[in-house]
């Protein structure tokens, strides 16, 4: 059974990865999944300099899902390759990190010190909702993020450079455009929505931040719109996630016209969710007799319309 | 294992908004320390989705018993569950807190269900503890014959004088003679543990206080439970739940 | 107790709406409530001519919420007015019309119509993702929404006219200035956000439209957000919808700022959703010692950002 | 009233995938005719959301049963559900199948859990119903002895042979001898269905099918169930569940 996929000139062994944020640094999970199993891990989004992140509360619940305003709270570049780096080396994994920048300056100086230190892939956020300044301006404007994606696409060399695309946007098929001509090796979708929990006891927004992403089941149906969507429209691969809690769901995106599929708010309920998946993939095409997974990959079926 | 499964061996109410559920793991699991705490999965669907977190009340050998106040959505659901039931778990997680030196007093001050995150501690601590306890009224003074038989001292205040002495347990902290000896341990609503710090810090006391957050995963990877510390935002759920009282910028 | 609001210069005797497209022509709901308990009842929209609506599947539940592909399925304006109008006119509530044209023709053909039968409300629905035409281009650009409102604008003398936002869009403050720009007397939100539901056993979408409308309580937090950001924007009274289950929900919107509220799928689930609402209302104020709903509309407390 | 609560009496397997489920109404409601349906809520959070429709099996004095197939996410829960839960249920819905002439000789064919939708039939037909019934094996034929009872002839066929005749429900039927007097009542899955108004059309006989469609509101207010008709689209919950075979566009 082949369960091999590539995202630019990276193979993973699987389509399973984790969503940047959800994991931590890898180690938090070690004693809950195999890292050495997982296509790739994603770790929380790293900026120059270390974030503290926002005041509490920074997260809630909502009807299936969850909203976060963590601020990108990070160890900083410099630490993370001295400490974060190293553990998750150990494995046989690929690593993918998620960055972010304020300026495009700050995003280059990140691509270039990370490929220079030979990560298997950079994440650009461009998409994150969460912070006053920095990320939000680039997501809203295709074109700016164009010359965004171009710029850093220089200096990045070695790894596979993925592009992150926010769905607060009234056509996604125009960012994702913008970063496949830029450059990009492929984009990944959907980060989390902007909403808002409100406390009536107190009367004040539960998140003291007041706005928050959406994230979890909830937003599943949206994020598999938008995969689809991207996936016939652009040639590079689609990394799909939103709300995948199980196989299924998995393979439902892969059948929209993901290539991989990465696992966040699923691990905060099932911390095995990852592994769980994987091995549901397995099951589905030992029963569907399905050898290669890239039969999968964008096999949704359409109906002729006049039928 | 860290996250297992459990089957439910009993869940009552001992109050009217307060339930005692114990439960059997099915896998073997680490002994919890006083201060950890489990995330508790509710129900078979994706509302509610995040886990909640309790803390340990105690343990016998085959079964975890937690004390829960009815609160919001999960445990209204929580009420419901059958014994037999089978729900996932997570933990033991957290640090724990540390254990007295010879030379200090422990004295544990607990306001309403904040009494379920010490009273492993006291009984931990076999007859040396001294416990200041609050509660709205007699009612909601729970778990109070198995704490009584565990602890050198109880001393009771209600908000309604129903029971022990009237009014919060800041007043009854105000009049217990406090000195250098007594290292503090509390857990409560945020205003009191609060209150307590702040008494604390005044009378050069030590202590370690018991914090709530709202959380994701429990383990240290969202960063979703944080609190603000000299040391700059601590997890909860990692660096916590017990904090030096000094370390927290409120 | 007051809870009377004004919506323009329609005056409701309580904040209780219906929203668009679920809850009939008003027939089918006078089982279940007492349609003169409730604010106002906007019915389903209504098209020029009849329209046939989308084959099935139409809907179909996802998690926390459903997703509709009705495709506007209406009796069309000439028997609207003739067989449904009378009936709904029978009680003592307020009358909101929902409209959807695919020209803007056709928007002021239906608008005058309406107007001239003396509706109370007429609600302009610019946002309906599942009809191939029509409805769509409007909502996109906030320039072609302002010039469709103020045509329609100039034949409604004596109806309320409101405009109904769509949540695809990256920036739901643009549309709303817009419509207010251009007349309208409030505006409403949020209609329903494109997405997409995949059945893995039949490798198919699960609506024959493939893609449809989300609502219920999944999308809660986003329309909350849009509801708050809208009526911080705008000087025109908001209507605000989106997972409404049950009184706290209603509160919570009506304190990020909306003056009244419509109940959508939660009709599906409890058919007296909108009466119990309305009780649940009271029973806060009550509790809370609340003598006018007025000290709820946009009372959220937000914290100082440096506490 | 047609939206009420229900206690749960009886939740029991029938086969590996089917359940009975007898629930008391807890307030007056109209007596359900065959061919009806009730949408039972299900669980106390927001997921699963909509309730689910499911035909009316019997109606005793006080209480109604539905027999049911786990299906998905809903029916997965529902086999969960214990004696004694308080349920909301809405209903009787819909129309119903029309009583014959005197001169029909009612022909019920149902496949698989069809049989659910036309068993309260064959009851009120008193004896007089001819019934074709078939499923996948022997294990899958449900009610077959309350069935047998209350019908005329019963014919049966199992996909795999382990009852009855070898074959599917449309092999039944295509040697069953039909002739004029025959009115036919089917309810099964889509292909059989369509197959069974195939086979009426063509050798000219009337009759009735009892349709499925994704519902959200149950009363026609949504618009979702529509199914397409020569008259237009039609809405399953409203017009239907029971549709003319002649009426249905395939
Ligand atoms: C380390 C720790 C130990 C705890 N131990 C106990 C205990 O032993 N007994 C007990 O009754 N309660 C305890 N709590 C509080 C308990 O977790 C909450 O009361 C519970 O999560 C409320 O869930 P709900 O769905 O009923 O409330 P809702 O208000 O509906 O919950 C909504 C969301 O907010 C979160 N939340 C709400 N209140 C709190 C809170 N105080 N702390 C953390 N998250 C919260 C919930 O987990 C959920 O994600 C503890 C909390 C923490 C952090
Ligand atoms: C009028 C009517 C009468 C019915 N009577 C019976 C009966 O007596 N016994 C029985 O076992 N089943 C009956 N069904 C089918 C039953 O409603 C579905 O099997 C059930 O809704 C599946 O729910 P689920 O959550 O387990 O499945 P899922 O597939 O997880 O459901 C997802 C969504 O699709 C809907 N759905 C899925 N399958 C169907 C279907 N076949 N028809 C309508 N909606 C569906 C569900 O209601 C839900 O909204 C009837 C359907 C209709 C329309
Ligand atoms: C707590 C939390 C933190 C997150 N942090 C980041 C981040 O640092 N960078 C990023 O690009 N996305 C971040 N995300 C978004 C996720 O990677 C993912 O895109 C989103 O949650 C949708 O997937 P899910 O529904 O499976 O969680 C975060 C999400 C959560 C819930
Ligand atoms: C079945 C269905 C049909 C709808 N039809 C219309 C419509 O005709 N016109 C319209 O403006 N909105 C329509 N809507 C959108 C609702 O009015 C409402 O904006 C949306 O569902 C969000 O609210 P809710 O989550 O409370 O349902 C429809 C929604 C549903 C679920
Ligand atoms: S709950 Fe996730 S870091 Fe503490
Ligand atoms: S289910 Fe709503 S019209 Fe039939």
């Amino acid at each position: 059974m082949n369960l091999e996929v590539s995202i630019g000139k990276l193979r993973l062994k699987n389509p399973v990865m984790t969503a940047s944020g959800t994991f931590g640094y890898g180690e938090e999970y070690s004693d809950f999944v195999d890292l050495n199993s997982l296509g790739a891990v994603v770790v929380k989004g790293i900026s120059l300099t270390p974030m503290q992140g926002n005041p509490p509360p920074r997260i809630c619940e909502t009807p299936c899902g969850m909203l976060n305003a963590i601020g990108l709270q990070n160890v900083g570049l410099k630490k993370f390759l001295k400490e974060k780096l190293p553990y998750i080396r150990n494995f046989d994994t690929k690593l993918i990190v998620n960055i972010l920048g304020s300026t495009v300056n700050e995003y280059v100086r990140l691509a270039s010190a990370l490929d220079e230190a030979r990560v298997d892939g950079i994440e650009l956020n461009v998409s994150c909702p969460n912070v006053k300044k920095g990320g939000i301006a680039f997501c809203a404007d295709s074109r700016t993020l164009g010359r965004l994606v171009s710029k850093v696409r220089k200096s990045v060399n070695h790894s596979t450079l993925i592009v992150k695309l926010s769905p607060n946007v009234t056509d996604i098929k125009e960012p994702a455009k913008a970063a496949e001509e830029a450059g990009a090796d492929a984009v990944s979708l959907i980060n989390t929505i902007t909403a808002m929990a409100v406390d009536l006891k107190t009367r004040k927004p539960v998140l003291k931040n007041i706005t928050g992403g959406l994230s979890g089941p909830a937003v599943k149906p949206i994020a598999l719109r938008m995969v689809w969507e991207v996936s016939r429209t652009v040639n590079i691969p689609v990394i799909g996630m939103g709300g995948i809690m199980n196989a299924e769901d998995a393979l439902e995106f892969m059948l929209a016209g993901a290539t991989a599929v990465a696992v966040g708010t699923a691990n905060f309920i099932n911390p095995s969710s990852t592994s769980d998946i994987l091995e549901g993939i397995k099951i589905y095409m030992k029963e569907n007799k399905i050898n290669d997974i890239s039969e999968i990959i964008g096999g949704l079926l359409i109906d002729n319309p006049d039928d | 294992m860290l996250h297992f499964k459990a089957e439910i061996k009993e869940n009552i109410p001992v109050s009217k908004n307060h339930y005692l559920l114990t439960f059997t793991p099915l896998a073997k699991t680490p002994v919890p320390l006083p201060g950890q705490f489990y995330m508790i999965g509710i129900g078979n669907s994706c509302d509610p989705l995040l886990k909640r977190p309790f803390s340990i009340l105690t343990k016998s050998d085959d079964s975890i018993r937690i004390l829960y106040r009815i609160k919001g959505k999960g445990t209204t659901l929580m009420k419901e569950m059958k014994t037999g039931t089978v729900i996932n778990v997570m933990g033991p997680l957290g640090n724990s807190y540390p254990i007295p030196k010879k030379k200090h007093t422990p004295l544990i001050i607990a306001g309403g269900i904040g009494i379920a995150s010490v009273f492993y501690l006291a009984e931990k601590l076999k007859g040396k503890a001294i416990v200041l306890y609050g509660a709205r009224g007699k009612h909601e003074l729970l778990m109070l014959d198995e704490l009584r038989g565990l602890v050198k001292e109880l001393h009771i205040s209600t908000d309604d004088g129903s029971y022990g002495k009237k009014g919060t347990i800041i007043d009854l902290l105000n009049e217990f003679h406090v000195n250098d000896k007594h290292l503090i341990y509390a857990c409560g609503p945020k205003g009191m543990i609060r209150a307590v710090s702040e008494f604390a810090l005044e009378k050069g006391l030590k202590g370690y206080i018991s914090l709530e957050e709202n959380m994701a995963c429990g383990i240290g990877a969202c960063m979703g439970c944080a609190v603000k510390t000299l040391k700059g935002y601590k997890r909860v759920c990692k660096e916590g739940p017990v904090f030096n009282i000094k370390d927290i910028l409120w």
